[in-house]
């Protein structure tokens, strides 16, 4: 089952792309909205392989987390802008 | 199924958290760079969960990624202001503010409705927004300001209004560093329609290369500390 | 009624979380799920009917979504659209969120606002110009 | 041959979702509005992920409990996200 990590890995390489690329700070948003939350599954991916119950909790954790920040930050933002 | 991983599975992910961490010290705009620093916390967590290290990960995506970004995006955002003194008439915004709490809050003890009540603080707090950013700029103040919207665009700087009613006013607001610089009409006689005065070393020599010199002339002046610091000092000397 | 739902919600989630069906893990679940603070502002009068529709909307949107995600990947949608739905009248939060959350969940709609006047901002994608 | 069903089932899922994953996430490069790209990350961080998360719960079923509260979290989280994330990027409306 080895052979998820490396499309995943592929796959994720385009948000890092797109968020160096794009100069527009919302599109950066939404590249760092795709990373997070496709680290997050890769990190269950991996604890499933590796069958590591500690890991799994962290991806889980990871995953809302991310996304925790992801809000304040959007909302830092949108504020700034205005 | 084992956990047999393929080392070059194990080296590209790794690889990951270099790029990510060149990319972050390429960002010029530092809220480009905010953003670019989450990427780079969800990739170590990443990382570090991959080398085994389940503890280290979440330490990276709880303080690393949330704590950091949001203490960073604060100090980012207060820290990065250019406040500017300018005569405008006494229309302060902080005046009507305080009658605007107080309207949204009576509107929301007045409806007895339901769904009004739903958010009373947060419907007077949008009010309360919205006024302050009703002020507008003045109006003989508008090329100036366009200049200095520019300069600081390009800087990531915010350009904060801090309308008083006279000079003695705005010389007292530079005086107690209350206000980064002043901005002032020159008379009809002048060269310059305008004339700014900056007290920040680093903002004169960026705005002296960079505004407009047809608009405004430029110059910097250095504040002494108030000598009614004086008993501060001997109180830290004599513990 | 919806303090019980609430209080169900939340033993879901502890229980997920440690995932021990110890006597012990119960009652420290039970007492943590009594002691974490409750929204005040959250009024809890919307009827079970209303609460049995909305969830029940909201178990339908994930067929729903697939299907959508899978119309949007056959044939491309490329125009984008802004209308506005009506919110059915005493709508508590919490159905409110369950309402954006049934809605921004299918791939081809996105709630952008919810006006406290009684309507949401809806961004669609579509297959043909909107006129 | 349950066993090998339920395999070839959690194969087509995770293969349904890193389908979804590169679709969903092709988009991002281009040069289309946020609103527009939030739609196809919906796509692809939302219902890819789930799909590939289903994949992983049938492979290991005993760790049900956590892959269940990842499918919880990520419906949730991810959606809502997704309507912040849309709410912040539009301006105001004038009314």
């Amino acid at each position: 089952m080895n052979w998820i990590l490396g499309p995943m890995l592929l796959i994720l390489l385009i948000p890092i792309y797109e968020s160096f690329q794009d100069e527009d700070i919302w599109q950066k948003m939404l590249a760092f909205a795709s990373v997070s939350t496709k680290t997050s599954i890769m990190i269950l991916v991996i604890s499933v392989l590796r069958d590591d119950w500690m890991i799994g909790v962290v991806g889980v954790l990871v995953l809302s987390v991310g996304n925790a920040s992801l809000m304040l930050l959007a909302q830092v933002l949108k504020r700034v802008n205005e | 199924m084992t956990n047999v991983m393929t080392d070059w599975d194990l080296a590209a992910i790794t690889a990951l958290l270099p790029i990510a961490a060149v990319m972050t010290i390429l960002q010029k705009n530092p809220y480009h760079a905010l953003v670019v620093r989450g990427i780079l916390g969800a990739i170590a967590a990443l990382v570090y969960a991959l080398l085994g290290a389940a503890d280290v990960a979440l330490t990276e995506a709880l303080v690393g990624t949330m704590l950091a970004i949001t203490l960073y995006a604060v100090a980012v955002r207060s820290s990065l202001v250019l406040k500017l003194g300018i005569i405008a008439p006494v229309n302060l915004p902080e005046i009507e503010l305080d009658n605007g709490a107080s309207n949204g809050q009576q509107d929301a003890q007045q409806n007895s409705n339901p769904e009004d009540l739903v958010h009373p603080v947060s419907k007077s707090l949008e009010e309360i927004f919205n006024l302050i950013h009703s002020f507008e700029d003045p109006q003989e103040l508008k090329p100036l300001l366009e200049d200095l919207r520019v300069f600081c665009d390009r800087h990531s700087l915010r350009l904060e209004l801090h309308p008083v009613p006279d000079r003695q006013a705005l010389d007292h607001a530079m005086e107690t560093k209350e206000v980064h610089g002043v901005a002032l009409v020159n008379g009809d006689s002048s060269a310059h329609p305008y004339s700014v005065t900056v007290r920040v070393e680093r903002l004169y020599e960026l705005m002296q290369t960079e505004l407009n010199p047809a608009i405004s002339t430029l110059s910097t002046t250095t504040i002494k500390p108030p000598p009614a610091e004086k008993p501060l000092v001997s109180d830290a000397s004599s513990r | 009624m919806t303090f019980f739902l609430d209080l169900c919600l939340r033993l879901t989630v502890w229980f997920l979380l440690t995932a021990d069906p110890s006597p012990i893990n119960i009652g420290i679940g039970i007492v943590v799920c009594l002691l974490i603070p409750r929204s005040a502002t959250l009024s809890y009068t919307a009827s079970l009917r209303d609460w049995g529709e909305a969830l029940w909307q909201s178990v339908v949107a994930i067929p729903q979504a697939y299907i959508e995600a899978v119309e949007i990947m056959v044939r491309p949608h490329r125009y984008e659209d802004l209308t506005r739905k009506d919110v059915p009248p005493r709508r508590t939060p919490g159905l409110v969120f369950l309402d954006i959350f049934v809605i921004t969940f299918t791939p081809k709609t996105i709630v952008t606002r919810y006006h406290k006047r009684g309507w949401y901002e809806v961004h669609w994608i579509r297959r043909r110009k909107p006129q | 041959m349950i066993d090998q069903l339920i395999n070839i089932v959690s194969y087509g899922c995770i293969v349904v979702g890193l389908v979804f994953w590169l679709w969903g996430t092709w988009p991002l490069v281009g040069p289309r509005s946020v609103l527009y790209k939030l739609h196809t990350l919906s796509v692809a961080d939302t219902l890819g992920s789930v799909a590939i998360v289903v994949g992983l719960l049938l492979k290991i079923p005993s760790e049900w409990p956590l892959l269940i509260m990842a499918l919880i979290a990520l419906a949730i989280w991810n959606t809502i996200l997704g309507y912040v994330l849309a709410y912040c990027s539009t301006e105001e409306p004038n009314d």
